[in-house]
């Protein structure tokens, strides 16, 4: 078996984990030729229910289409956070919103915090694309999926509005990403300066 | 009216579990509840003798909130439970609330057939034209050419005149109002709680999540602001009626009841003195 | 603090963790009284114009709003 | 004289009629089906006369609800129907089950599928009392051979009903509902009544999965106010999706049927002792098995009989043991093996199993039984 | 380029609504219901388009009562549910197999019994498809395991039910529901269209038990003016209770599913040529199999799977093979144990049968699955 | 009316096969089956485009005898057979006969619904106010205070006025007529079989094996003389009105689906050109 | 015989195997042209009377009278 | 096993043939303290399809409810009488209405065809207590259950009126039963006379 790439999407209604990883499992299906599987997990509450997106990604056939061991968590809440946070392969990585998410973790997980919504508000106006900030950053850490892919999945799944601001979103953090895994600690100063 | 005071709301509210409610930012279904527990308390029922009971859809998910005898029942059924409940507990206060889709689609019978019938019900349809739960699709009072997500080309369904078919199939009350009358939510739900009979409710409800998104986009207060302008307690052209639209008495199911009980029983004692008197 | 203890003596009080931000009592506020902070809570912004109608709180789909005027004890 | 007139010559249907009400019953929701009906009769002129409920509904969805209303309300209650009206109320026995809400379903098993034959009998609705409704969830189901029988199971079921909060089906056949044999004063049973909370309502939850296999169901309007829903719920009713609280309460909902079933399964052994061949069969079926035995051991086979009272939960241990000394299993039922699947899995290769089945809405002909049994 | 244009990444749903309209379905009737909306979605959307008809009726009774209706009236018609439908369609899921109606029925299985939890997975209905109506009667059912699946199955669930005259069960789950997976260009799949008649009005019975396994059904309309009923019925359709007209009617309604065996069953195995331990699964659990037998493999243990694409008729006949070199069986599925049953009874005795059940909304973990191999 | 000849009944029964019909002497259900051939053979409608559908019931028993298309449904369902099969074949002129009990207990929400619709089907109601095939129960349509095997002490439910319901279910065309107005069936069936959309007749019929014996113990012939002397094509106090009640138009369903399919197709040619439009 | 085909040139011709006896043609014939002979089958008592009104056959549940000159052919 | 005696009674809807059956088994099990058990068939239609009652009597339990083969099968109908004549004791005896039933069987059944509507006719004015006759024929032939037993049982069952017809028809029946048991065979004006 090949590499078995898992990433889990995990917050509240609202805060977009669905298209993100929608986009994030399109980039690689469709514009990376790998297989993907995507499965997400509704609450009752019509909105700000908690919200689950999983991503399975890998070269060969994907049997079991849900995340064993994630690879990646992205929490952008803290219920998400308490949830999944112990369910991470060995040198899994953890991207929490800081704004959101508190509570320390030990072990062989990294945990960044960041503030993906702030980063989002301030590239775009508004803290709505904080979920394609997050993707950014799992792909300039992670290099799971080309940030080009993801640009490409993006553009198709908005046609139309919406689809700058994301973009300019996701760029934001794919540097941010780049940044981080040199191993640098960013600022609020250095982020306005990055994005 | 004189303002009356209310007894403190969290008193009728199952405020240490469940809050805050599942429904959408701007929903009406919350203000319909805060209707439904301002008409009991005005009426200053105690909690343990009112039971409320829905069926399955946002709107179903209403007794959870309330401290109340409650009963969640299955979809489009609510109304068959309370036959059932209040026939057995004729003491208890029997509210019902349903989904457009819970009263009138799938439960459209029990609905005609409970109005027939008469028993002392209270019902309440939260009319948002829509399915919520289930994601937009259509319901029975969609209307004409409206989009829903079965509905891609616009509706093409007549829909159902709520209180006119409740008024056909023999309601003993019936009246109508919307999510921004609030205050008449509350009163009207008194009256029909009070009433002796069948009595129906509709309350005109906005789903901004859904129906307002895929009609003109509109959201929780644009949806408002439209049955403030286009709703009215006269008849106009043009506006949909608002109040009491019907308030008959008819024979209330259970008083029938009790009176039959009495001529079966009647009967049997007559048919047991004739055993008697042949045996001599 | 528990729900309904926030702030007693105000004309309206606001219960923030149940608001949802859907921007319906200010926008039919008759007296224009209420206004929202940056998380998008209403607040009572102009306390004298508040002619205690209550009408925010039967309004509010969440419970949020209380008019304590309105209410026994 | 006395005598000749206690002694009365009735159908099933009566009887099962009359047994609801030495149970109990209070309230009673049915819709009009073939063969059921006489059942409504009786109960529409005697429940009234005793301050009872009786009530014709608009459909049998509507019945069963209106049943579990009045359940809930306090009331012991039932309904009764046959096949189509039984396929309808499939979504309502999952509700009971899942709110464990206690109830009674008479099917009176008419020839299938669909319409079929009204007015001729089947045993055809086994399996589906067992898995009509959808999901996982345990039932009762209990069949009675005899007028006497349908009086007693029919007591029984309630208190079935009423001790583990679910619904009970009684299984009865046209043959069964329609026979009339004599009976004279019932027998007096014991009837169980709902045990009350033994707390207040602030430590009352009407799903504690901590108090045993079944905790206490108040009734509606005592002053509990809890919650109840099809959901899938916590121990106070409210709807949740925890696992942690989802999978005790998956527990006791099957253990306390699976746990009890020397309680709740009865079967009756004839000839079995001694007996190379056991014909497995229940309801009006039994009576052309039982028959066949007598046949057949005055030709000197040695041939017995099973009659399963309880068919659902399964009577698997009884079954299994016999195969220690059977060679053999018939299993003889108006459908097209039903309960015989269920002996072929128990049985599980330790003895032969074969089956005398008939669906055309004619019963079992004890000449046919025999015929099998001399065929091996 | 061309070809990325044509890989979608799209869901269950969205693929059993175009396998669907691939296999010619020109109606679909139907209820909205939680996991299965995705269905109904892309089909109002695309039905119109196409000149079909897609119409949401008033529940779930009338969707499949509307969906014989227009099957009748000479169109291919399904509908789509989850199991509160599931369970109100059973009257009229017995009438299609009696009246002969092709149709198909999607039940995109949630977590139950009841309301259960709406959103989350199981496999709970699986016995119900197969008993859910009265009386006894056959049926297929399928179950996809994939995206690519979903599309082809439902295909063949339209080509079966033509075949044979026979309402078929797509048993999907909501995992395979709303997964998402890469496809690209479906494949071309054959698709078979209604027989016509081969005689003149004069000479056609719709039920002629004389005709081989499946008289052709002619659309009404088109002057050949015979009967269809629920009731049991003779060669022309009229109702009957003569045994000598309804045992033949029997024989070929359960012969022309059973006696066609080879042609409805369809299992996938991996691993079996060698396996001491045979994992017996389907749907999205077999997914969790598969994975478990890899890494059991790669723990060194001889194990292999069965992944039943058909689930009824129950694939007897090879699982019966298996037995002579498996020495266990291990059913892997969300419920409590219903293929589980079928398994133990086909086995009878010849080999272990365990199984790894989950049934309170969550998938069966492959390492649950490990873990029960290991524990032998 | 000028007396028009009709063709020779014998031509429109299944006369070798399934005479004499299973109903009980007297039983108004055949007045009716004659009244719907007549009206299908006034209008000289060819068989093979005629599909006649019942539920379950004495009345459903009518189609065998029919030699249209016929299909015996399931208790209350009819109508949604109906619906598919209209959809499906849009030619065919579909008439759906139902019970009381058929129609308006079992059967109700579909009643209701396919009125809302106005699909353009036949649906008519044989009212003998009880259930004659389970053996004389109570029918939603069953008097005040009548004898019925479930209502021993009198009949306590109050009825439904089906052609009321119907028109506030909104249906194109509603009219009541008798059994012993047995020309007006033929009339009135044949004018709601041309009415596009939903039409209904309720027909008034007797059941004097149950009904009649169980009320008064009145036989066929009683009955018939009550449906003629308490019924009037007038409004007159104390008389059953009979005649059209309802004859309005409304968008049909099949014409407002061809809309919306041209909609779609055109929307979906829209969604192609733009398509080649952007790969070019 | 076959139905139908009985006394073609009677007023009104009776099919009587399928009569049921029930007795309406007879009570509302309005010229009382009708009457039932023992086994309580009509008959044209009085063929004279009968205006061929139809009646009898509009009433018949069981498709057992005809008035041929009602009909084509 | 002690005998087992199977009637069967069958006509159509209206001929009585149920509560003939009724009053036979009442008879055997209230005033002879048999054991008895009665399964009746019912047909589609609501009036004058085929009707079948059957009256198994033992001093046993009863096992199965339906007639194996018949000790006495009454014939009210052509139809009956060709379903069941074959289902027969030895010696069994059929007692069919001779105004409705024809064909010759051959064997070891004893055929009497006899006018039991004309009698019933004779004695009572009309011809609805016909099944009373045979009840009575019954009773008289082969002494199943006695004649005072099924008078009891009828006055039982009509406490109000048809009481006196049924029971006249009933006690012509019983004679005419004796008649035949000896032998004897009864022109009509002998049957005027016996009644
Ligand atoms: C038998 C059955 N069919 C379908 C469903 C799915 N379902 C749940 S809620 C609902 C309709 C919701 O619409 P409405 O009643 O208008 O309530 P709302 O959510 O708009 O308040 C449906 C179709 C179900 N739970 N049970
Ligand atoms: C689901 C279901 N429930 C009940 C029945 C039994 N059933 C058959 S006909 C009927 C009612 C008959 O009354 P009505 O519809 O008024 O017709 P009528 O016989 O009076 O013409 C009933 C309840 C059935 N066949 N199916
Ligand atoms: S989906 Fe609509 S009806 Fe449901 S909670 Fe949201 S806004 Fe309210
Ligand atoms: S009480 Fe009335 S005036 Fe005061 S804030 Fe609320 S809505 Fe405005
Ligand atoms: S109405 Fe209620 S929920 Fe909405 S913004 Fe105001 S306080 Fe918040
Ligand atoms: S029972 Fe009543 S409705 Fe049925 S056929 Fe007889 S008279 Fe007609
Ligand atoms: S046609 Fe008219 S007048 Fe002549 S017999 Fe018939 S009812 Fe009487
Ligand atoms: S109306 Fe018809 S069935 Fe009745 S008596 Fe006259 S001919 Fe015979
Ligand atoms: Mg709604
Ligand atoms: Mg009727």
């Amino acid at each position: 078996m090949s590499y078995r790439y898992e990433v889990r999407l995990a917050g509240e209604g609202g805060q977009g984990v669905v298209t993100g990883g929608l986009v994030l499992a399109e980039a690689a299906a469709r514009y990376e030729g790998k297989n993907v599987v995507m499965t997400q997990t509704y609450a009752p509450q019509q909105r700000g229910g908690p919200a689950r997106t999983e991503v399975v990604i890998s070269e060969d056939d994907i049997d079991y289409p849900k995340v064993l061991e994630a690879d990646v968590l992205l929490a952008l809440s803290q219920d998400a956070f308490d949830r999944y946070y112990r369910q991470m392969k060995r040198n899994g990585v953890i991207i929490a919103e800081s704004a959101r998410v508190g509570g320390e973790v030990s072990g062989h997980v990294t945990v960044f915090r960041m503030p993906l919504e702030e980063v989002s508000r301030q590239v775009t106006g508004s803290g709505l694309s904080a979920n394609f900030v997050a993707l950014g950053v799992i792909s300039g850490l992670r290099g799971i999926v080309s940030p080009v892919a993801l640009r490409s999945a993006l553009r198709a799944r908005f046609p139309g509005n919406g689809r700058e601001a994301n973009l300019k979103a996701l760029s934001a953090g794919v540097l941010l990403g780049k940044y981080m895994k040199q191993g640098k600690i960013i600022s609020p100063t250095e982020l306005r300066q990055v994005t | 009216m004189a303002v009356e005071k209310l007894p403190p709301l969290q008193d009728y509210l199952r405020t240490k579990k469940k809050f805050p409610t599942v429904w959408c930012p701007g929903c009406g279904i919350g203000i319909v509840l805060g209707g439904v527990i301002r008409g009991v308390a005005r009426l200053k029922l105690n909690k343990d003798e009112v039971a409320l009971l829905s069926g399955i859809g946002c709107t179903g998910r209403m007794p959870v909130y309330a401290d109340f005898n409650t009963l969640h029942t299955t979809h489009g059924r609510a109304l068959t439970f309370a036959t059932g409940l209040k026939l057995a507990r004729p003491g208890l206060k029997v509210i019902v609330v349903m989904g457009d889709g819970d009263a009138l689609a799938i439960g459209g019978n029990h609905f005609i057939h409970a109005a027939r019938r008469n028993l002392d019900l209270t019902a309440i349809v939260v009319n948002n034209g829509i399915y919520g739960m289930t994601g937009g699709q259509q319901s029975p009072t969609t209307p004409l050419s409206a989009r829903a997500i079965t509905t891609p080309y616009g509706n093409i369904d007549q829909p159902f005149d709520v209180c006119f078919l409740a008024k056909a199939a023999g309601a003993s009350f019936v009246a109508r109002t919307t999510t921004y009358h609030a205050g008449e939510v509350e009163r009207l739900v008194a009256r029909a709680i009070n009433k002796k009979g069948f009595a129906v409710v509709e309350i005109l409800s906005q789903c901004p999540v859904f129906y307002g998104k895929m009609n003109q986009g509109q959201n929780a207060v644009e949806m408002l602001r439209w049955f403030r302008d286009n709703t009215s307690t006269q008849s106009v052209a043009g506006k949909i009626r608002r109040g009491i639209l019907v308030d008959q008495d008819l024979p209330e199911y259970l008083g029938e009841y009790q009176k039959l009980v009495g001529r079966a029983q009647e009967k049997k004692s007559v048919r047991k003195r004739m055993a008697a008197g042949a045996s001599k | 603090m528990t729900w309904m203890e926030a702030e007693p003596k105000e004309k309206v009080t606001f219960y923030r963790q149940w608001c949802k931000n859907c921007g319906i009592c200010a926008a039919f506020c008759p007296r224009a009284a209420l206004a929202y902070d940056e998380a998008g809570c209403p607040f009572l912004a102009d306390p004298a114009a508040c002619e205690g109608c209550g009408l925010c709180e039967l309004l509010c789909p969440d419970f949020a709003i209380t008019v304590p005027s309105r209410h026994e004890g | 004289m006395a005598n000749r007139r206690s002694v009365r010559f009735i159908q099933g249907n009566e009887a099962i009629a009359e047994g609801a009400l030495a149970a109990g019953m209070g309230f009673f929701a049915a819709y009009p089906i073939t063969p059921a009906n006489e059942i409504s009769e009786v109960l529409a002129r005697e429940l009234p006369a005793r301050g009872g409920i009786f009530i014709q509904m608009e459909d049998e969805i509507a019945s069963l609800g209106a049943v579990l209303g009045a359940s809930l309300g306090g009331m012991k209650a039932g309904t009764a129907t046959s096949g189509p009206g039984f396929s309808l109320m499939q979504e309502h026995i999952g509700y009971a089950a899942t709110a464990e809400i206690p109830c009674v379903v008479v099917d009176v098993q008419r020839a299938g599928p669909s319409t079929g034959i009204p007015t001729h009998p089947a045993q055809g609705d086994v399996m589906q009392a067992r898995w009509g409704t959808h999901g996982d969830h345990p039932i009762i189901a209990l069949s009675p051979s005899s007028v006497l029988e349908c009086y007693a199971l029919a007591v029984r079921a309630f208190n079935l009903a009423e001790k583990y909060r679910t619904p009970v089906v009684l299984l009865a056949d046209e043959v069964v509902a329609h026979m009339r044999e004599k009976v004279g004063e019932w027998p007096q049973l014991e009837v169980l009544t709902r045990p009350a909370a033994a707390v207040p309502p602030e430590w009352y939850f009407p799903y504690d999965n901590d108090l045993g296999d079944v905790p206490p169901l108040v009734s509606f309007g005592e002053g509990y106010r809890y919650h109840v829903t099809g959901l899938l719920h916590d121990k106070s009713g409210f709807p949740t999706q925890r696992v942690d609280e989802v999978d005790p309460w998956f527990e006791r909902l099957f253990h306390k049927i699976e746990g009890n079933v020397d309680d709740i399964v009865q079967v009756e052994e004839e000839g079995t002792e001694d007996a190379e061949t056991v014909l497995v069969s229940y309801g009006a079926s039994a009576r052309s098995a039982r028959h066949a035995m007598k046949m057949a051991r005055d030709k000197g086979r040695m041939v017995g009989v099973v009659r399963l009272i309880t068919i659902w939960p399964f009577p698997e241990a009884r079954v299994r043991e016999l195969t220690r000394q059977a060679k053999r299993f018939i299993v003889v039922e108006m459908n097209r093996g039903q309960v015989r699947l269920e002996v072929e899995r128990v049985v599980g290769g330790c003895a032969a199993v074969e089956g005398v089945h008939r669906y055309d809405g004619e019963m079992v002909s004890p000449l046919s039984i025999v015929k099998a049994i001399e065929e091996a």
